[in-house]
């Protein structure tokens, strides 16, 4: 046997451009990215219930009803997908809101209760975020330094932090926690008449995380380091110091997210958050994160927020008994992560 | 020459925009050692996966024996009788060095536990002792989980479960690119006595000497397709270098990349 | 904060076990309890249940029969499952008195102290179905199937409107699952399905601060007539904000009182009452000031 | 500069023989055992409480309570660590349960209630173990085929299971769901009048799905998988199929755990396992299992599980006020994983 | 001879009990290219690492430019202009070539964005552009995460990664061992390159040409301490393989393990 001459040879192979099939290449670009096939769910089951319920589903109201409801878990799971990302887990986002909400409140109980001015909320607020960000910070702490498993550290801190806001209220939840003011213009005030200022906020904060986890160090770090911690202190990353960082992020949101629930609910609901992880860390792995680190992302998150909150909402419309809802979302659930799958087999990595 | 034990027509896969194969063919004769060479990222790690039945092919057919197959998964490539050497080893960072080379073929106790399918660890321990003396491999301590082995460990622990099992087609993708000196010859030598039993090896190795010294016959891949077949004898390593890189062609043949 | 007295006084000791801690109504009953105690000079000690679980209040009774106590103030959270533990306990001298719900088997406990769930919900029922004028859709929100008392009172609602209202549409009932947010999503969804809505039915705080708040956010607040159960000091609030608009208050802190009476004079040797049942009221802004109504209203903290 | 002589040759460190240091080396071959420094966590809390209480604390009596209140969560708890060491997670546990016992009390209704014979036992038994491994199946067959990550899948499990138990019986709890036989010899019989049933069928299972997991090749499959799936499938394991059995034995765990807790608490409790499966991991995880997969033991398992239990045992005893209760035991549950950090470090992975 | 750059002392480091390094010594003089060599689990990549501050040793000293250091973490190491390519290579798996090459030593945009954090991400991936030219790779598409990318582009995005911010000491634990004919041949002349710019490169390489054509100085380590120091240009293979084997002094020396 001699040498043979080349068999083949594909320059358009070698420089990596499309080639041509049936698909044109910016569709098939589109159906890589990992929220689009998320995103076909979720217009799916809006068109689904419009068709089911023409004259109920989806009128203007519906639309910003949904997404006010949405708007707590939203932050909550934004400040998920940064821990989750990182290969964590936070369980403790329902009780830290309930211990910011309860400490925000007792200051403006004892600062003019229901009747207190902008003065007592600025405080409350600020004693809210603090909470979250020290209590969040702890709990970073202890993953990164103490190397304690995060699912440990979170559902420790998950028991505690609810005690501790049951010792200081003695379990119930305190009156005149909230101000009126910051009821009537945050909980149900509208930016322009039009857009409840909770979604405002909400949005917001998706809009400034999303941007710094897609475009920033920190971003990329969160990504490097739940990728590969090992090589990411290789290189030099400082990755104890952004664990607590992001652990004291999601607290900082949980803390914000109880300012919200504060002025939307105008009560602390002390005994009202002990499933808030689940629905947020579904929400988040729903939006194609991994529990396994390195992957995911904010808009993916913000879908997934709102394919449970619209599946929950369609099926009362449609009048589906209760028992038969729980059965329906969690098909559609495991349903819309099958879909995505396809995507994932397409570019498979062996 | 006898028949081919393995052939592959025309193999194609594509991930996302990038061909790592394009019509790849690839033959194997028993009792030959094949060398499958090529620059990084010539496909050559797909056309292992391909051909071990861990990846499927978007096109293109597999042969063994003459008669088509489908490869599926790895348990149809082994039924054909194909072991295979992965690049990334493919070892359970977990376990330890015994286990992973008994991993998919265990040894059990006898009598009822073993049909139970109680292990038997102490007899797997010595097979794996005695496989690693074989390589030249000192692992000090069997116990650990592979993960804290040296790099040149490892691959030894890879290697052994492959020439240990190898029935008919073994496939080795740089086998000895972390090994040692010593450990290097002691799998060429393997790769001889192994072939000498009438098995075909397909050696992938970016060190051309190496290559040269063992292999029968070579294989060139290219930007996912096969270039050029040779006899190692009449070979030199200029030659390979330049089959590889398209230096040769290029001279010979206008326009290509 | 209610809780542990520090040091009991003599060799009586009584042990409370709630059937949700977090529950304002129980931490209520506990609360009077605690009182009563001090004054008699005697330590009771508050545990509960995090969730309404057999499988966790079985434990903490398991532990507290461990002290030893003399008396044990009980809430069981079934009818059933938890008659074994009782019985040892009582076996081993300890006087039981059933709190607020009660076992099936009659050989347990000194005296059973109950406030009537159903009726309870028939009041709610016959209040809402008055200010709704009798017409209209009406739905039950509870916390979560298979709880004993939150049952209870959706029986009683739902008894009362298809017995004496049959003009208001009866809709099927949601469960919210202790979570405020759901209750407010769900509250929404129901009023875009049927804008005929006019009265909820809120099987608990919870649920009651979910609604009112869905009510606020689309503009339905007063057009839709909201009964909660309890009376705790927020719920007050929101009645006098117009956000809740009927209330219907159990006796928690009678119940706390008695409890610890009756089971001191079972210690003691003296009478015991059997059974003691408790009022309950309908609160509304229009009888909220009412001496009446004050005794009703839940306490804040002990 | 030429070659120099050998500076130092030490043939003890070459054969890996034990090295004269203070520390006898069985000592430290024992303290690098996973399962003993947690096992020194609980020996500790032990102590403490029997030394806070010494008249009331470990009586014979306490010992045989906590373990029959632990019974049911042990038996859920070993199939869960199958699943953590495969990698997955399943927090369908407890709906799996409830839908069992709804399963098989709806027999046992329509066969003779609660003064059922031992024939109707025996076949609503085989009921409630059927239907947990054939939902577990099934989920199996999610998470190996179907590719949908297990959160999504049991968390979809978990609702769908809880569902269909309560369109079945309405949401309330069926009278007669139980035989007197079976509660009177199992739930509160003793084995010899001195170990109770629920302890024997408990423990016997933990011995069984330990001995599998550390001796067979099931459990091997198991380490494998979870340690690396892609190697496991390479070396011509059947992946797909393992998990399915692996997510089929935890279902069937639930069914065996359905069966105990209807004999020992004679109701099916609908509303009251929504959090099982938060414990259940909670004791794996204490246990040592790593959420990534490839680590874990069943005896350490059974360690994870009776640290909570003895914790809030003793707490109770103690008289420690409720609220507090919950903050100490966030504490320790992190302290305690602290603790068995230390030995990890001891043995880095580079 | 100038003063050593950087001087290990008696380091020692023990897993369980497998003692990796057993009182290893360490010299490198800047402007030289000196091989490290050794027998597989000799414990070079330990060395490596303890030098790299990413595992600390239990005993033993380091000295940068003749001062003892405490090298704590890896950028401590980075701050003494340390520079390390891996075995294990340490890439992020989810992230693409451009985003490793430049993992913690990120390009901003100008301006406030920059000032914010923003990553400058066409600079970034023109300069790994510009990078995988000069090693001679070919990557096909540099946005596909490096999970997905050939053994050898795996590894050549590793050195590349050190090479490109070289400082003043450079590990490179076997950075050719995955590489095609041409990149190791650009590998070899960028270490030239960089020792001629007065760095220190310490190559580890199990291939014992390579080593005698690169290196100018040896240092060989067998059991976890140093058995001999080379002058490269002096040596032979043979010389090499009996002092990393033991072969030598067995000869000269009773008792030797
Ligand atoms: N899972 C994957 N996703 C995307 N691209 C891939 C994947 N696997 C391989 N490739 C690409 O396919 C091409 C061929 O890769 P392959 O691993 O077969 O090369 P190779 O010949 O083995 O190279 P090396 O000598 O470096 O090992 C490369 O360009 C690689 O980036
Ligand atoms: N984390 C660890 N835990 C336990 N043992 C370890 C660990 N890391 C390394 N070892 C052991 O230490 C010894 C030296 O390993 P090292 O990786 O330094 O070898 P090496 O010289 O780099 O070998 P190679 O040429 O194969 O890369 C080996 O026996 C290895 O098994
Ligand atoms: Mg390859
Ligand atoms: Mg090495």
């Amino acid at each position: 046997m001699s040498a043979d001459t080349p068999v083949k040879d594909d320059p358009a192979a070698a420089t990596g451009g499309p080639r041509g099939r049936s698909i044109p290449p910016w569709l098939r670009r589109l159906a890589d990215v990992n929220e689009v096939w998320t995103f076909g769910v979720l217009v799916l089951l809006v068109v689904f219930f419009t068709a089911a319920r023409p004259s109920t589903f989806l009128t203007s109201y519906d639309v910003t009803q949904i997404a006010t409801n949405a708007a707590i878990y939203l932050v909550l799971a934004v400040g998920m997908t940064y821990v989750i990302i990182v290969a964590g887990i936070d369980l403790s986002v329902g009780s830290v809101l309930v211990l910011s909400a309860v400490l925000s409140a007792e200051y403006t109980i004892h600062h003019g209760g229901a009747k207190a001015g902008w003065g007592t909320i600025a405080v409350s607020t600020v004693i809210a975020l603090v909470t979250g960000l020290v209590w969040g910070a702890m709990q970073g702490w202890l993953v990164a330094k103490a190397k304690v498993p995060p699912l440990i550290v979170t559902l420790g801190g998950f028991g505690a932090a609810l005690g501790i806001a049951e010792i200081i209220t003695g379990g119930q939840d305190p009156t005149g926690a909230v101000s009126n003011h910051l009821q009537h213009a945050i909980g149900f005030g509208k930016l322009f008449g039009q857009i409840p200022w909770l979604v405002v906020i909400a949005f917001a904060t998706t809009l400034v995380f999303g941007l710094v986890l897609a475009f920033t160090r920190f971003g990329r770090y969160t990504y490097a380091i739940g990728s590969n911690p090992e090589a990411a202190r290789r290189v030099g990353i400082n990755v104890d110091r952004h664990l607590v960082k992001v652990y004291a992020l999601v607290g900082l949101l949980s803390g914000l997210g109880s300012v919200m629930w504060l002025a939307y609910f105008g009560t602390t609901s002390i005994a009202g958050h002990a499933t808030d992880n689940l629905t947020v860390i579904t929400a988040v792995v729903l939006g194609g994160a991994s529990l396994f680190g390195g992957r995911g992302s904010v808009l993916g998150t913000l879908i997934g927020v709102f394919i449970p909150a619209v599946l929950s909402t369609g099926l009362i419309i449609m009048g589906v008994q209760q028992y038969w809802q729980d059965v329906a979302i969690g098909v559609v659930l495991v349903a819309a992560v099958y879909l995505d799958q396809f995507r994932r087999r397409g570019r498979e990595r062996a | 020459m006898t028949d081919p034990l393995l052939e592959a027509r025309k193999v194609t896969k594509r991930y996302g925009h990038v061909h790592a194969l394009q019509g790849a063919d690839f033959t194997a004769y028993p009792g030959e050692v094949v060398a499958l060479i090529g620059d990084n990222g010539a496909g050559k790690s797909t056309l292992v996966k391909t051909l071990s039945g861990t990846i499927r092919p978007d096109e293109g057919e597999v042969l063994v024996d003459g008669k088509p197959v489908q490869l599926g998964s790895p348990l149809d490539a082994r039924k054909y009788g194909i072991e295979t050497v992965y690049q990334d080893l493919a070892l359970a960072q977990d376990l330890d060095a015994a286990a992973n080379l008994h991993l998919g073929r265990e040894l059990y106790r006898g009598g009822l536990l073993g049909r139970l399918g109680v292990l038997d660890r102490a007899a797997m321990r010595r097979s794996a002792v005695a496989a690693f003396r074989e390589l030249g491999v000192d692992l000090r301590d069997v116990g650990v989980p592979v993960a804290a082995l040296s790099g040149g460990q490892k691959q030894s622990v890879a290697v052994a479960r492959a020439v240990v099992f190898a029935n008919r087609i073994i496939f080795m993708d740089e086998p000895t690119a972390a090994l040692g000196v010593v450990q290097r010859g002691r799998v060429l030598d393997t790769i001889k006595r192994v072939r000498d039993r009438g098995i075909a090896v397909v050696l992938i190795s970016h060190n051309m000497p190496e290559v040269l010294s063992v292999a029968d016959r070579v294989e060139v891949l290219r930007l996912g397709s096969r270039v050029a077949r040779l006899t190692a004898a009449d070979t030199t390593v200029e030659e390979l270098v330049g089959a590889m890189t398209g230096a040769l062609d290029a001279a010979g043949k206008e326009g290509a990349a | 904060a209610c809780g542990g007295g520090s040091s009991g006084s003599g060799s009586k000791s009584l042990e409370m076990i709630t059937g949700v801690k977090s529950d304002p109504f129980y931490i209520t009953m506990a609360c009077a309890a605690q009182q009563e105690a001090k004054k008699r000079g005697v330590k009771l000690t508050v545990n509960g249940s995090a969730q309404w679980d057999v499988a966790v209040q079985r434990p903490i009774i398991d532990s507290v029969a461990a002290k030893h106590p003399s008396g044990l103030l009980i809430s069981p959270v079934d009818t059933a499952a938890l008659t074994p533990s009782l019985n040892q306990m009582q076996n081993a001298g300890t006087k039981i008195v059933l709190v607020d719900t009660t076992v099936s088997d009659a050989s347990i406990g000194v005296s059973r102290i109950s406030s009537d769930n159903v009726a309870g919900g028939r009041a709610a029922a016959k209040a809402l179905a008055k200010l709704m004028g009798d017409k209209g859709s009406a739905i039950v929100i509870s916390v979560k199937p298979g709880v004993s008392t939150t049952d209870e009172r959706t029986k009683g609602f739902d008894e009362e409107m298809k017995a004496n209202h049959p003009n208001i549409t009866l809709l099927p009932v949601l469960y919210d699952n202790d979570l405020p947010a759901t209750a407010a999503s769900q509250i929404q969804s129901t009023l875009a399905a049927h804008p005929d809505l006019g009265g909820v039915f809120a099987g608990n705080t919870n649920t009651a601060q979910g609604i009112s708040t869905g009510l606020q956010a689309a503009g339905k607040q007063g057009k839709v007539k909201v009964a909660a159960f309890d009376a705790e000091p927020d719920e007050v609030t929101s009645l006098k904000t117009g956000t809740l608009d009927v209330l219907v208050a159990q006796d928690p802190a009678r119940i706390g009182t008695e409890g610890v009476d009756q089971a001191l004079a079972a210690i003691d040797k003296k009478k015991v009452t059997a059974s003691i049942g408790t009022d309950m009221v309908a609160i509304t802004k229009a009888n909220l000031d009412s001496a009446s109504v004050g005794k009703y209203l839940y306490k804040d903290a002990c």
